[in-house]
């Protein structure tokens, strides 16, 4: 079958295929790669790492909602060292393409990240701005433009790694704050990560989670996901990896269409582990049905 | 390498109100499977309900190959299972988790389980055989005690109603067994709160004790973060399990019951 | 059953009990008004109106997506002074409660429509404030905070009915928008409405929707909705009223626990057209169960 | 007042590849139900699918009390109908929408249906009996011809692949006949080309058509115009009608067929 170049070039790294996953539901690939050889993927987005390990917010902090799920992990992680010395290795033995997300409460702290990790075998680093930024009285990074701009830039000059920036879509502009992280030198964007959102129990009169709110991901946010990856896609020059509620190849062609060079699997993980391989099949059986010799022909190839 | 299996429903009837026995065949599994390990299942079409359900493995039929689940109807999922028909197919994951710490050199254990949480100890009552004492409560109606007479001689019944056996809570029982009775080891699943006085009892008492929690799960494999309960560390501090993969089966010790 | 007290009040006017239809979901009440006496709802909200009549967006105009669905309706309407001379007469008639949606491209076409409601049997406006101003260079109203206090200041100001101010989801800070509208003289503020989404056929190429983007509502963003309105029943001293992807009187008390007074049911009537008449039972049959003696007391009854 | 009714599958069978026919119990509707209208039914649980599906009438079965409607499998909504056994029951909105308009004193009538789309037209067939020629067109496989000959003489068929009957469109033996036949109206329904094509042989034709018209559909009772199409106004300016309220039924003059 493999007549069709799979492969993706996305912030100067070149990944086997455009699928990856998404960044807190795979944790360091050691649950998922008991189901297949990480070197299948295009890339491992690892957990959400931050300057120190973090316990994380108090359960409950996942619940179902229809077509979707919640989440308030709250950047539970081991810290950024711990990675570099425990994690990393073995992922790397593995041969897989890790990206490493990073958190900071400040832009001194991603900055840091970014200097450690330079020096390591990650592929390229991801953003995660929906950290509250301390200094700025709590408000998250990526809902700002000059926020957005300001920590790219900065971590862009504290390291050589490709720098790819996850955007938050609990945005009224969604293409503004893509702009400014183009225009911070961001390698690319990625998007979306999960909306904000809350369930009530009413028997017992209380939010479900522990952290009152959470994330919500899933086939719920599919269309959400989807405009913005669309709108983005039509606005910026860098590539940008499409998330949010990819099922199944269906959905993660989808996401090519509207302009997404690459994609990341996240709750689909939970449903199915082999999601994300299945997904890298059939994307291929769709290019030759459809006559496309690569992926990157496909991209943003709405008629 | 690990893989989602496809398991055959034998057998899916109800045992009481609301909570039914389900059958599954397979030979492997039922060798491989752990008391107090659960399976994680996809209870329903493609998107709705989206996440798996944990159950945790009742008993093993070693001689059909089978694994028993014993579990109650509560929302989307479980009523889905409910309608599972002998010769339909589940998705399932497992087993998962990592079971109950079981000691054969142990000469005298408690089991303890309230309602749905029995379901959980079958195996390991077999596994204990006449040397545990097998303490299961109820709100009112009765289930598996059969089960559990067929693996122990000594299964002591507690209804919150007084319909049968000891009329009050399943601890009560305990907490006077292990006044009288030197106990190696307390085995518990059942609600929190009931747990909770378990352990206290086995604390005052000076006895071993391993509890079995649930937490809301998405992965249920560790890789989510998502089914976090509060553990004690040495140094005093807290820090978050994960229910799925540390546990489900926890030292009750070290879990933190105020969180 | 009736030992509760099921009325509010919401903006100085009191509705029999707290649940309302959404704007465009329910037509002008003829369609739905053959299943149940329209009288037996706390009010009916009309479809959005607009000064002229509009004759709406080309088809395809909605799709369904994981527990939701898109719609790109684009405000089809009959224009104002048909709805006064023949909508309304018909629906008061009925003896219903009768909420009018406006929506204008200009803060004067809000006043002209105002002006044009005060004379009329309507117990309240409810301003759409979704849809793009034309002198703001085609933004929204609804995305800026000083454009919506501005638009509901001037409102108020032409006009004696209570105005409610519709919220559009798409924000950064929907509590920052809500404060506007309450700050402009809002006597109440509902939220949500849709979130723009967008779907993909893969074997067509092409967006599903004539229009490319639509709102997307139902069971899917029934989370994003239920932490907007905990978030602004929080903040704000006026009347919140819920809505998003209530389905049945479950989701209907979850909204009034987060803070709602009253709620709106809409693409839910689609799926079961007695879903509104079965939602107003069903939180009767929670509040006698729950000891409550009257609705008012549930809302924003989190322990 | 109207009410979502619960009707009970009698029989559920597939009649070709992918089509089945469904037969539901209800003595009222089948006298109300005109042909051309159609059921809003839910397929499927609570939240997923969560909008109803449109599907017409096909034909009534008076002495039963039965209607049946034939469908296509395409996706979630009717994969479910197919899952429907005899003695289920489903949620369904109806008859709705206009239907044909039927002139009892029309000698001669033409009625063109192309793939699923002849399905509604079945009913039409027995109104006008052997006053009317109706013209099947198919990919390859045929079905409903035997419904159809049971009500009219003079039943055509046509194939894509040329399998069965004339090989080609069926358009082609409707434009061969209008030239052949005075007629006073044309019923049409299926796929939109197919319609447009038989809306220009009509109009070249001089002779009156009506077609069928399918739009992606919310609330199926006129309520929320999500499923509009193009109408030419008198005056030259374009409307947008609701297929589910004003149709399905629409002249053919009246459609705007470029949009
Ligand atoms: C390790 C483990 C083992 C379990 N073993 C059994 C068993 O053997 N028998 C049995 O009857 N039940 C068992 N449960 C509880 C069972 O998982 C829930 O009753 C079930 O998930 C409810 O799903 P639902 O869709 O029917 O209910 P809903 O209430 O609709 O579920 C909604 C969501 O909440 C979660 N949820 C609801 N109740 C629980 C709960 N008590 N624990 C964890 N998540 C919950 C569901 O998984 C789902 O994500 C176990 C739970 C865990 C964590
Ligand atoms: C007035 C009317 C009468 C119809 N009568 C029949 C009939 O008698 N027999 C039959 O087989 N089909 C009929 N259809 C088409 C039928 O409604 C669709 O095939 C069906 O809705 C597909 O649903 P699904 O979930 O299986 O497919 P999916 O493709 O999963 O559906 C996704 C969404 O698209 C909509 N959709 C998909 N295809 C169509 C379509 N062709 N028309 C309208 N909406 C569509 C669905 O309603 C749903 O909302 C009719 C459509 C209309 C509008
Ligand atoms: C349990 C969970 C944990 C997550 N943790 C992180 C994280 O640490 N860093 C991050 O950037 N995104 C995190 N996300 C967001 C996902 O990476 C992704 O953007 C989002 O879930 C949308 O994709 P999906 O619908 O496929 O899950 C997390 C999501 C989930 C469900
Ligand atoms: C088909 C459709 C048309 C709508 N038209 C309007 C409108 O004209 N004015 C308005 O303010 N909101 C409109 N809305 C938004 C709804 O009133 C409501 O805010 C939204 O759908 C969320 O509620 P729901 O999930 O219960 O449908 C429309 C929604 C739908 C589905
Ligand atoms: S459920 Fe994912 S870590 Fe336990
Ligand atoms: S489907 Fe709602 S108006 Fe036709």
């Amino acid at each position: 079958m493999s007549s069709v170049d799979m492969s993706v070039n996305i912030a100067g790294i070149r990944l086997k295929n455009p699928v990856m996953t998404a960044s807190g539901t795979f944790g360091f690939g050691e649950e998922y790669g008991e189901y297949y050889d990480l070197n299948r993927l295009g890339a491992v987005v690892v957990k959400g790492l931050t300057l120190r390990p973090r316990k994380g917010n108090p359960p409950p902090r996942t619940c179902e909602t229809p077509a979707g799920m919640l989440n308030s992990v709250g950047l539970q992680n081991p810290g950024v060292d711990f990675f570099l010395e425990k994690e990393l290795p073995r992922l790397l033995d593995r041969g897989a393409c890790v990206i490493a997300n990073i958190s900071g409460a400040s832009v001194d702290e991603y900055c840091l990240m970014m200097e450690k990790l330079s020096k390591s075998g990650v592929a390229a680093v991801e953003l995660n701005l929906s950290c509250p930024n301390v200094k700025e009285g709590g408000i998250a990074f990526g809902l700002k433009p000059d926020l957005v701009y300001e920590v790219t830039r900065r971590v862009k000059e504290c390291g050589q790694k490709p720098v790819i920036v996850k955007l938050s879509p609990n945005v009224t502009d969604i293409v503004e704050i893509a702009l400014a992280a183009a225009e911070g030198g961001g390698d690319a964007v990625s998007l979306i990560n999960t909306l904000l959102a809350m369930d009530i129990d009413v028997w017992s009169r209380r939010p479900v989670l522990g952290n009152t709110y959470g994330g919500l991901s899933g086939p719920a946010v599919k269309p959400v996901a989807l405009r913005m990856v669309h709108q983005v896609a039509g606005a910026v020059d860098i590539p940008v990896i499409g998330m949010g509620g990819i099922l199944d190849w269906y959905d993660a062609v989808q996401f090519i269409l509207a302009g997404a060079k690459a994609v990341a699997v996240g709750t689909a993980n939970f449903v199915n582990p082999l999601a994300p391989v299945e997904i890298i099949e059939g994307i291929e059986r769709y290019l030759v049905k459809q006559g496309f010799t690569s992926v990157e022909d496909m991209v943003g190839a709405l008629v | 390498m690990k893989e989602p299996k496809v398991l055959q429903v034998i057998e899916n009837k109800p045992i009481a109100a609301g909570i039914y026995s389900l059958e599954l065949y397979h030979h492997a599994l039922c060798e491989e499977v752990l008391p107090g390990q659960f399976f994680h299942i996809k209870c329903g079409g493609d998107k709705f309900p989206l996440l798996r359900r944990p159950i945790s493995l009742s008993y093993t039929k070693r001689e059909k190959g089978a694994v028993v689940l014993i579990y109650r109807v509560q929302g989307q999922g479980t009523e889905f299972l409910s309608s599972r028909r002998p010769g339909d197919s589940l998705d399932v994951l497992g087993p998962l988790g990592s079971g109950f710490e079981v000691n054969r050199q142990y000469e005298r254990v408690a089991i303890v389980g309230g309602g749905i949480g029995i379901a959980p100890l079958v195996e390991l009552a077999g596994i204990y055989g006449d040397r545990a004492a097998v303490f299961a409560g109820y709100r009112d109606e009765t289930f598996l005690l059969k089960e559990l007479q067929e693996r122990s001689a000594d299964v002591r019944a507690a209804t919150e109603d007084g319909s049968f056996g000891y009329g009050g809570f399943v601890t009560d029982l305990l907490l006077q067994y292990l006044k009288e009775q030197r106990t190696d080891m307390v085995f518990a699943c059942g609600p929190k709160p009931m747990l909770k006085t378990v352990a206290k009892i086995c604390r005052e008492n000076s006895v071993g004790c391993q509890v079995s929690l649930e937490e809301r799960m998405a992965c249920g494999v560790g890789a989510c973060l998502g089914c976090s309960c509060a553990v004690n560390e040495r140094d005093g501090s807290l820090q978050y399990k994960r229910v799925c993969k540390d546990g489900p089966v926890f030292r009750a010790e070290e879990v933190c019951w105020d969180e």
